[in-house]
């Protein structure tokens, strides 16, 4: 729990920034660092990035390192392989992660394979960041969560920061890791601040943390749905219910050990992501504890919490009820631990 | 620049053209849907800047030219696919406005009950494939639509939209391609605003007419004054024509975009003086003045069917608000037919 | 276990024919009976597919219903989704599952959320065929297993026929689905014989079967596993452990009543896939199981077995262990009931 | 017909050109690697009948003009991308004969310790990123290589090879215009042996000269007589050239490839007599009669130098029969580094 004790920090004294700022700052002290880590993508100079997270980049590394790429996301994918395979870092950004499936056949079968299809002759050093969720109104086609897909490709790591200091400590590992990191980042956290220290830091890749104790019941969540679950949880605590909120942090390569070693605590687990229920990463989570020592210890079946299995709605109301709510959250856990 | 390529054209002016014979009641039709798409925008432009609609939006303003007079002469059973900033396009193949109105402020009875917003509205019945909210998204859809044309033998065209940033994706260039081999009915119409968000078409692309593109495909390609809407209308006509006679057509529509890109931008990419540049060859003014030279209609007519278009867009805002928000039940429904 | 029986038909005198023969039976009975059906892809015409399953239709159907395409993976499915959208019911191959990737956006983006999207306004009746699977020596490249992808898409059905009989009846159900439809044949599959009725028949989608009855350990298995599985049951029945083999063949939706139920009665699940274990749709299944009322008639943890967290080798021997082995399987089954 | 095209040629004959100032070592090299080509390929095509090789293959026979002339002018640091067809490439690039027939044979000492097969041979010290499975897959690998050469100032060039099919990729399309936008000094090469498995380009491309793709991305592109390995040469030092200097260069290799497209084609969609047809003019007579008018070998070394390439791919026949089967145990290795 080192950084639980960081995300005390506003009380130390920690100064506070967004998980924008983290995520831009993380780049710049790489990209300073050295000549090999560049960022490119669409919009990603002056505009500074749809979401406004490389804004300023281009002024302090110029346009050769803060590279404006056409909308063309295979080749993007493709060029940031081709160029991590000859010794560059490249960080690309993909506007949206929706649009990663125009880049999926150079994620997929390049980047993941080349390692491995060349018998570990060649290294793929390289970040994927894109943006992922739902929440902002932009539908169907721009609001997708597909943790799970890359986590079931050999030869990827999947990461999905929830807060500032996750999202930094990860990313500067994401970028210094000599694999291709699929870094999705969340939407509706870019504005939400958090204390992240001025001091040199990483999170390693595969560190799952524990970020609230509990004994009540285990909630395994990541992204976006983990403020949510810490929410819910501060609310049922005074209700004397004691979650515990583990967030794997990176999916792939899983760090399954206190996952296991809470749900074996408190012989209940609820997963909870942004995600479609069906297919999604809950699955994998949920068959690990069913198929670990703490499955002897579980008082209750194992409940998964997704979103509803349809495409992204528009209509706020039908959209905020897509995903796990507040509500939905609370009542599983009431449910589980009766 | 590319504003002073667009205005000298590129068609020739000699010989009688098509739209040199559009009727009076053409020529309103086609400043009222152009009104209209104007009206529309700045209203849905208001909401925004309100905070009164969700999500984000990519207005049209100062591009209506392309899509009204691309589309005047198809008819009902032609076909469109459409993009990100879509509404121009959707307006001028005929929609119901409160409808359309009603899906943007995602009411139950809006075009797709609220599930689909601005970047998803479609009109089947009136052959409006749809928006898209990805770029190059609609194109091969467009292919698809025409080979149904063909294997069915139906004479009808699909006219394919999108921006010049689309001329960079893999969809693009696999579409033309493959319409181009099977000799496919389609037109497609690249609107070239000179932007894909902040980035340059001149950056993005190393042609100086981007209707070169057309050269790889062994297709006919041709850049036209996208702020014209006769010259838009004329390239067109010849265009459906070679679509369903010898298979596809690129036309590259030089036009050019007032606002910002979406809701959030705040053009850092681009000058005041350019933006100004070409509002001075604003398409709705070019439409008016052509329309009063040939006196088919007066000033006073001309003002009160702008008028009227901003009435029919506040009754549009009127029937949307009526509605109530879509039933949370509703949610689950129309994943599966 | 209507078809169960149907698999007895050499003894009962129903002809065998190959998996590919079913498959391309199923596509021209169909475009015999509608013109609105067609068949789109790589060298599907004179060629006769890289699999030899469509030999034969282009002299009865020509070129205009049996199309080569170019390679050109995006708009082959695009182009099938917009012939779907205005009234055709095309089915386009992709000449190996691998290359779905490059035509993703248009699957995942378009085809399968057009539908909602359009609240209901729209259908997209499409069939994308492509074979799946390893065991033919052509590296990582072309013999991947991603059906858990296509189950987290809302909006797409995901059939994976594992014997001649299903293929066929699964086909024409597929085919006749108003909605897009991923079909995933196995590449081993292919040559295999088995009993098909000469009489018109159809299996619905969402139809989980109950291979083999055995109350000792229910065994979830689907594509190329079942029949090695089948086979590892007729070894340890001799022992005296019966195994019940339950084949969801459409995985989406899926029809988890025969799941469940069969894991209430043995209290026992092993889930063996073809594709690697981390974030396949063994997860899917292993979590429904354990928040279902099975759970409290599970005796042992849920087992899964799926292709090692690699890429798939060429070496031939790396190849063949990189899957399920009937050796692997047995000592998982073994170790389960003991 | 398309051989008859090829037979012209397209690259003016006036002046001298590189390729008359090749060494007669140059020269020798060069009839070296397209008989080791052949050689290895004959050996894998007799294995493949036997069934002595795992998977499929395909073969380079009839093609060897162009990777050995396409690759004579680079220097050891270049870089290249190859494909599903991508024997000839690797060895023209240079490369362990040994360690490369063991990779086919599955072994341990094979480059990719058995990993990878015919379809991913690299040897990324020898500047080879590898062959490729997917058809187009390279190309973006290619580009982003040459980014790395120019962000890092290196005077270096990339070239990247696929075949005629491979042009209906949109990663083909995408890639071209960003090496064009960004300069980047890669070579492209189109190797056009008339079909794409069992397509015609002549079906899948509405092209005469496919060099015209070059005019959608404002790049040079060229045509060249792929069975002469001289006018590849040539081609090909203006080529690199210009692709230092200027960015992407395309070139098209009028070629043809003698087997089934892989191991198992029944030739249904071409004819016997144009396969024929295509062998008169095979790369390494060409080459052999040339060597042989300029007098820098007689009969007897040229002989001489056939008869050691099929002894080198014997030698290494043996190499990796030598060695055991990969371990087991090392399946899970090489994912992660
Ligand atoms: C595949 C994809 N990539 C990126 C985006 C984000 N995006 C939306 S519109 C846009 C610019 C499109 O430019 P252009 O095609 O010229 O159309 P315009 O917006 O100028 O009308 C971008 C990058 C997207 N929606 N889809
Ligand atoms: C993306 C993709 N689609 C299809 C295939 C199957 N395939 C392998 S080679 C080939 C033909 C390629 O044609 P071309 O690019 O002309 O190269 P050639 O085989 O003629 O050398 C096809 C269709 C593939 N490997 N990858
Ligand atoms: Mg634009
Ligand atoms: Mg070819």
């Amino acid at each position: 729990m080192s950084s639980a004790k960081q995300k005390d920090g506003a009380a130390t004294g920690v100064r506070e920034i967004t998980y924008a700022e983290a995520i831009r700052e993380a780049m710049s002290e790489e990209m300073r660092k050295s000549d090999d880590v560049f960022l490119m993508g669409e919009d990603v100079g002056v505009y500074g990035g749809a979401f406004g997270v490389s804004v300023g980049m281009v002024d302090e590394f110029g346009e050769d390192r803060v590279r404006d790429t056409p909308i063309s996301e295979a080749v993007i994918v493709g060029a940031a392989t081709g160029a991590a395979v000859t010794g560059m870092r490249p960080i690309a950004e993909i506007q949206f992660s929706d649009f990663i499936t125009i880049g999926m056949d150079q994620l997929v079968n390049q980047a993941a394979k080349i390692r491995y299809m060349f018998g570990g002759a060649a290294n793929v050093p390289m970040v994927i960041r894109a943006p992922a969720g739902s929440g902002t109104g932009a539908a169907a086609q721009h609001s997708s969560s597909m943790e799970a897909w890359y986590t079931h490709v050999p030869g990827l790591k999947v990461v999905t920061p929830s807060s500032p200091y996750d999202a930094k400590g990860l990313l500067k590992s994401a970028i210094a890791d000599p694999n291709p990191v699929v870094f999705l980042e969340q939407k509706l956290l870019y504005r939400v601040k958090g204390p992240v220290p001025e001091e040199e830091y990483t999170i390693p890749l595969s560190s799952s943390e524990v970020k609230r104790e509990g004994d009540a019941v285990t909630v395994v969540t990541w992204g976006r749905m983990v403020n949510r679950c810490l929410e819910v949880a501060d609310e049922l605590s005074r209700e004397g219910i004691e979650m515990e909120v583990v967030d794997p942090r990176t999916l792939m390569p899983l760090d399954e050990g206190p996952i296991v070693a809470s749900a074996k605590k408190t012989g209940r687990v609820l997963i909870v992501h942004e995600a479609v229920q069906t297919g999604g990463y809950g699955g994998e989570i949920a068959a690990r504890i069913a198929d670990s020592e703490a499955f002897y210890y579980l008082d209750a079946p194992i409940k998964r919490l997704g979103a509803l299995d349809v495409p992204v709605p528009y209509n706020p109301v039908l959209e905020a009820n897509v995903v796990p709510t507040h509500e939905k959250i609370t009542a599983a856990v009431r449910e589980l631990v009766q | 620049m590319a504003a002073k390529t667009a205005r000298t054209g590129k068609s020739s002016r000699a010989g009688s053209r098509p739209s040199d014979s559009l009727t009076a009641e053409q020529l309103t039709d086609m400043y009222t849907k152009m009104n209209h798409i104007r009206a529309f925008e700045e209203k849905v432009a208001y909401f925004f800047s309100r905070g009164m609609i969700h999500g984000t939006t990519h207005l049209y303003i100062g591009e209506e030219a392309t899509a009204v007079g691309a589309l005047a002469p198809l008819s009902d059973k032609d076909l469109i696919t459409s993009t990100h900033r879509g509404h121009g396009h959707t307006i001028s193949k005929g929609i119901d406005l409160n409808r359309m109105m009603a899906e943007l402020l995602g009411r139950s009875n809006g075009y797709c009950k609220g599930k689909g917003g601005s970047m998803h509205i479609a009109d089947l019945s009136r052959g409006n494939l749809g928006a898209n909210g990805i770029v190059g998204g609609g194109i091969p859809i467009a292919v698809g639509a025409a080979l149904t044309l063909k294997m069915r033998k139906q004479d009808q065209v699909v006219v394919s939209f999108f921006g010049d940033g689309a001329l960079n994706e893999g969809s693009f260039h696999e579409s033309v391609n493959l319409a181009s081999v099977w000799d496919l009915p389609v037109v497609f119409v690249c609107e070239d605003n000179q932007y894909g968000m902040s980035m340059s078409r001149h950056k993005s692309i190393n042609l100086d007419d981007l209707a070169d593109r057309a050269k790889a495909y062994g297709i006919p390609g041709k850049t036209i004054d996208g702020q014209n809407v006769f010259e838009v209308y004329d390239a067109m006509v010849e265009a459906i024509d070679q679509a369903k006679k010898t298979g596809p057509v690129l036309l590259v529509s030089e036009t050019y975009r007032y606002m910002g890109h979406s809701k959030s931008d705040a053009n850092r990419y681009r000058t005041k003086e350019e933006i100004n540049e070409w509002k001075k060859r604003d398409p709705i003014a070019i439409l008016r003045a052509e329309i009063l030279r040939r006196g088919t209609a007066d000033e006073k007519t001309l003002d009160g069917i702008e008028a009227q278009t901003r009435e029919d867009i506040e009754a549009a805002v009127r029937f949307a608000e009526e509605a109530g928000e879509p039933d949370v039940n509703d949610i689950i429904n129309d994943v599966y037919a």
